[in-house]
């Protein structure tokens, strides 16, 4: 039993480092940490740097372009990825549908996806949330006919996160509706330039544009398209979404929010004096450090367990980690909002190429916007709720 | 001890909330948001009409001459309603300045235009760095000749873009966070060397940064004395806070409704996610939460005439304190609960728990407050 | 709209007060406020004394021996009688059987044990859990059968307070197991000297004995000792539970509690000073009044709105002076063992005419078995999960 | 980065769960508590044999060479099983002690006498008014010729009743709380002045509150400086901080095994209580304090020997902090769902809550150990 990193595992920390140092520049880092959303152009940027670097797709098998580090590696780099801050990469190519296209996809889809996945060329949305399907993912309505050469797909999804800069979407249809609602789902490649898709966008309650509904009219989408076996969807998906595990706690985002906390509190003040220098908030800030030290190694635990694991076989306890560290992550805005008090009020949308300075201090602007985008990561991805169903069924047996 | 409405006020809260019921719904608000300075001068008008912009200055002021029950009242359908427009700047706050410190002729000028709908005022108190102390003022002011010169920045204050007349206070003597020396200025929005910045805020509503620079405000328009102003400020705060305690519990009593019909609509694995007891439990959490902060919001309205200004402040602070922790629970619950939809602009909920969010910086956070209610030593034993 | 109470409701409160200081002994008072559990003869000493004064059963109807006072005097002679303190009245007869028995109960029966409910002559207990029936009360096992002019008694009862000291005892037992479970359950009186009742003691964690098993095994009872009607006792049962109302959130027992607290956070140190000094500390306190001090105006809403009520229909709003009663009680327990720190070990049961000094601080002996006993109340009387039930359904209408 | 037990930690593991398991069941327990001093020396003459008594020492004093990690090892099944015996106090703090500041003979001789299981120690402390501050020392050395002559109480010197020897801080220079002056004392337990009450403690085990009159102490018994107790002692306490971690998470696994078996087989409204979701879900959080309570303790033996002695210190604060919590949580949510039957004496629940309880008193609870985390002030970036 150690803790510690090995010589090795430090080393390459350093170079992860070193490299985003040298590549990430020092204005975009800045805009990230002060709460600002990245731009299209900024994570396209991000991905091809690490791509050319041969570290796009790290986590991929070898073959596919992956770089066969270890689940430690792995970890460090996302977490040094998450400190920087650097653009987080496009999930929903990286690690949601290239691991579903190497693993159950055919030779020809491989070969057109994969690259394109890695280098950002293709912009991937996920098309699994319906109005009427959210938890229960499975009682989704969209349905896909077979009808010549083609699929024609109709029905609506919802949640679709950068749908609006999407050039494919992946899409879980409906194939057989006579079988058990799991059993006649499809998994299907969708261009998003096909005629009959409409984008439409959802405005959240932070004022930010993240997700878009998308609707299918009459969607004709080649047979060819689809992943693996019809109406064997649902499995592609359970892989897909089991999959997002050692990021699933995003500590190292909560550690760059604790970072900036302990930054602005030394410069707002309470009472005439440094936030910082009062005793009960530094214990505030210290009993989330607590929390968010012992889910890093509850973290460090669960992928130091994935070699004994059973490929493919996520740990229950991971729902701990989503758990834990969407409180710990809703626990850093809180405190922001508390380090900014009444400034937190001025509303500024983004708007890009706007010359207005902000009203009230300029790292004011994100924070309010912040505490109230960053509800939803105890929803999204299997609930809060969800993830203690699982594990009590799964874990204690209940 | 009685939890009784008088007849008047009963018929004060169903003319305020039944013209809301009728005029404020969740589309109409919306449109009302869109427009320039974020409020309807048309809404301002009919509640001029209905009465309550004189509602709690005396009668012979020209008001009306209701006490904290009334503005409880008001304020609550407000919250239910998530209304825009400025009636705590212009009534509670700059109002309740004028009524507190006005002499008979500042008193005879503003306060029948703030009853009559005429003009809208706002009150500049927060400062970069003053948090939620009022006494933290380096706005400064200067004697000179028969007049005062004002130069300073204020920030966050509501509705201060819009209003005809901002009340600001400012260092007449002292240092920075000296008790004494702080005077109260009555100034013209178009005041020389006066500048405003607004922008919408978080919940919809709008405040403005204020810059003064050299600023010439005429003795006459000193509000009371110009080194004694802090305890109308005190006094004016406190009942502020009592007001915003009501609109906050107007606020969470929807959200929680809100919430209920959702968890008995939405379906999910066939069945109601109401009949989910996990949710179920939630739910009765958040009625709980509200019941304790419906408890203090009548605390707040009750004592507001505590003589003792000491305790009168700390019984606020009570009120204040319990409002934040149940506005934070039902308000972040009442998303969780909703799922996606709770996140989204086109759905109630979510303005909701920003409008709760906001309030909790009104005029001090939970946090804030809890010291006080530390340092006063003896709630339990208090009213 | 008016907080303050009336001038006679204040000069109400002055004359308790004046009765409490002449009549209940300093020791006494004492012993109580330091955590000790009031014997038998203390209990039976106050309820005479306060029958003495025609306050033995006050929110009894006048005809039967109560005061006639509204529902405000009754909160303050309860409110000042927690805050003495003084020795509460047994419940189980003044609050539980009597009314029951003069609500339902035949002239003979109300004759026969008013009075002795009132004096404190009879000490009567409870026989309504069972070890399979708790939550689910409706569920009970113990049954009576009319053989001749008797009922005939079998089962177990447990969670049976003070039962170690009950003359009788009022027992729910199923009369009729063909119907449905609420409407096959009688009401019967029980004396606890028949043959064929045994007491068990059920010793709690923090050491103490308040509650019993006790045991039927053929125990004979004379058919007159049924209340009201045969097979009706569910109905007689829920208006006992539902009576429980005004004194159910305790708040004076922790306002009591919260003066202790500050009493000896002035005596008790940190880091070389008196803990009280400390702001942390002072705001938990805080935090805990704050809460109070809604509660509190929360019981007084539900006793004003008593009158508008129908009579016997709980406001469903007392469930949320259950719960937050409870938790209020057990907050004032936590700050007590935060205050005591490392001095809440040493344990020493209570043993009458022991002389020896208690080891550490004389204060400390009761903090930490008053912390564990405490956990009780949000579990008994409906536990607090029930009464989450009882708020989702009946008042939210989920 | 390795979470994995070596070979030999693996076999360590397994004899002292198997033996427990075998031998220190609930019934059991309650027979050994009954004894004289509530401990068994037949368990403790086990204890000897198997090796952990000396498990924390050097070989060439007489040990076993084990560290923080096997202690962990040892700890977590003496939670499980609520062990009674007077390891805390023997091996790991005035064995803690002795190791770190004993000399070659006094480590011979005592050291021998420990992991042989021939004599137990305690170590005593706590004062009256030092709550969790080692530097807080009222009780007196004071040299004459060559002895020093001990005056002042001792509290909740833990298992002070029974033990042999007991290890007494004294103050020999300096005021009531400077951090120097504090000197260590081997004093046997029978020596004149020195007189002891011992009762037993909430949890089950035994605590003695120790007075010293003119106890005359030979200058051969101060261990190390005597004018530098407190670092050995800061050191000591660490290490026992690391091991009480662990026996909490003992105890808090246990507690939640026994709570979601008695779930799955408690009947009500006709089904198990297990299948309502509100209790379902508690227990997930029951599992998910649990979790992050493993992960610190973990934490806590992976970085005792970190070198810089306040990061140390800081990092052994914040895993307390944690068990505090989780404990806390873990504890009466144990009891709650239990409902009646957690609350008795008879059933398991109660002695692990219990436990738990008294666990956060001993060498600081988790509002102690916050302060001292917020005061290093960067735990995020530390380990």
């Amino acid at each position: 039993m150690e803790l510690r990193f090995t010589d090795e595992e430090v080393a390459f920390r350093k170079e992860v480092q070193a490299f985003i140092d040298a590549k990430l520049p020092r204005a975009l880092r800045e805009k990230l940490a002060a709460g600002h959303h990245p731009t299209r152009d900024d994570i396209v940027f991000w991905q091809r740097t690490l791509n050319e670097k041969g570290w796009g797709v790290a986590h991929w098998p070898v073959e596919y372009g992956g770089t066969g580090w270890d689940a430690v590696k792995q970890y460090i780099f996302l977490e040094e990825m998450m400190m920087a801050p650097a653009p987080p990469p496009l999930a929903f190519g990286t690690s949601m549908v290239g691991p579903v296209i190497y693993t159950f996809g055919s030779d020809a889809q491989k070969k057109r996806f994969l690259p394109g996945i890695a280098n950002l060329d293709d912009w991937w949305c996920q098309g699994f949330s319906e109005p009427g399907a959210g938890s229960d993912l499975a009682g989704l309505k969209t349905r896909a006919e077979k009808v010549g050469d083609h699929w024609v797909i109709n029905g609506q999804k919802t949640w679709t996160t950068l749908g609006q800069y999407a050039d494919w979407i992946f899409v879980l249809a409906r194939t057989d509706a006579s079988v058990k609602k799991q059993e006649g789902i499809s998994f299907i490649l969708v261009d998003m330039k096909t005629p009959g898709i409409t984008v439409k966008p959802i405005q959240t309650i932070d004022g930010g544009h993240e997700v878009n509904e998308v609707f299918f009219d009459d969607v004709k989408v080649p047979l060819e398209n689809l992943v693996g076996q019809e109406n064997k969807g649902w499995d592609y998906a359970k892989f897909l979404l089991g999959n997002e595990r050692t990021g699933i706690a995003r500590v190292g985002i909560s550690k760059q929010r604790i970072r900036r906390i302990k930054e602005m509190a030394a410069i707002e003040q309470r009472a005439g004096r440094p936030l910082i220098e009062d005793q009960r908030f530094r214990e505030k800030i210290a009993e989330v450090e607590v929390e968010l030290k012992a889910l890093e190694i509850t973290q460090l635990r669960v992928i130091a367990g994935e070699k004994k694991r059973e490929k493919g076989k996520p740990d229950p306890a991971s729902s701990v980690l989503k758990i834990k560290g969407s409180e710990l992550q809703q626990a850093t805005t809180e405190l922001l909002m508390e380090v900014i008090g009444p400034h937190s009020a001025p509303y500024a949308p983004e708007e890009p190429g706007s010359n207005e300075p902000p009203i009230g201090p300029e790292w004011a602007q994100t924070i309010a916007p912040t505490y109230f985008n960053v509800r939803k990561v105890s929803i999204y991805g299997g609930s809060n709720e969800i993830q203690k169903n699982i594990i009590a069924k799964a874990v204690l047996g209940l | 001890m009685d939890f009784d409405l008088s007849e008047e006020q009963q018929l004060l809260k169903d003319s305020v909330e039944g013209f809301l019921s009728d005029t404020y719904g969740f589309e109409e608000r919306k449109k009302i948001a869109a427009l320039p300075g974020g409020w309807s001068p048309e809404v301002w008008g009919t509640f001029a009409e209905l009465g309550i912009l004189g509602l709690p200055f005396a009668e012979e002021d020209g008001g009306f001459g209701g006490g904290a029950v009334e503005t409880m009242l008001v304020f609550e359908s407000f919250g239910k309603h998530l209304v825009l427009e400025p009636y705590l700047a212009t009534v509670v706050l700059a109002g309740g300045v004028l009524k507190r410190a006005g002499s008979a002729e500042q008193k005879a000028a503003h306060i029948a235009a703030i009853a009559g709908g005429s003009s809208t005022y706002a009150l500049a108190t927060t400062e970069r760095h003053s948090r939620y102390d009022l006494f933290d003022v380096t706005t400064t002011a200067k004697k000179d000749g028969g007049s005062w010169v004002l130069d300073g920045e204020k920030a966050v204050v509501v509705h201060g873009g819009t209003a005809d007349h901002l009340v600001v206070s400012a260092r007449t003597a002292g240092a920075r966070r000296d008790k004494g020396g702080i005077g109260l200025f009555l100034v013209p929005a178009d005041a020389a060397g006066l500048s405003r910045r607004s922008s919408p805020t978080q919940d919809g509503t709008h405040a403005a940064e204020v810059t003064l620079s050299g600023v010439r405000v005429d003795a006459v328009h000193v509000l009371g004395d110009p080194e004694g102003g802090l305890p109308v400020l005190e006094a004016v705060a406190d009942e502020a806070i009592a007001a915003l305690c009501a609109e906050a519990v107007g606020a969470m009593s929807e959200l929680t409704d809100v919430t209920v019909d959702y968890l008995q609509q939405r379906k999910q694995f066939g069945i109601n996610i109401g009949q989910f007891q996990a949710l179920q439990h939630r739910a009765a959490e958040m009625f709980v939460a509200l019941e304790q902060a419906r408890s203090m919001a009548m605390f707040a309205a009750m004592t507001a005439a505590t003589e003792d200004a000491r305790e009168r402040r700390a019984l606020a602070s009570a009120a204040k304190v319990q409002i934040g922790r149940s506005a934070k629970f039902i308000g972040q619950q009442g998303i969780q609960l909703h799922g996606g939809i709770g996140m989204t602009m086109e759905y109630k909920a979510g303005h909701y728990f920003k409008r709760l969010t906001m309030i909790d910086t009104l005029f001090g956070d939970a946090d804030h407050h809890i010291s006080e209610v530390a340092d006063f030593g003896r709630l339990v034993a208090a009213a």
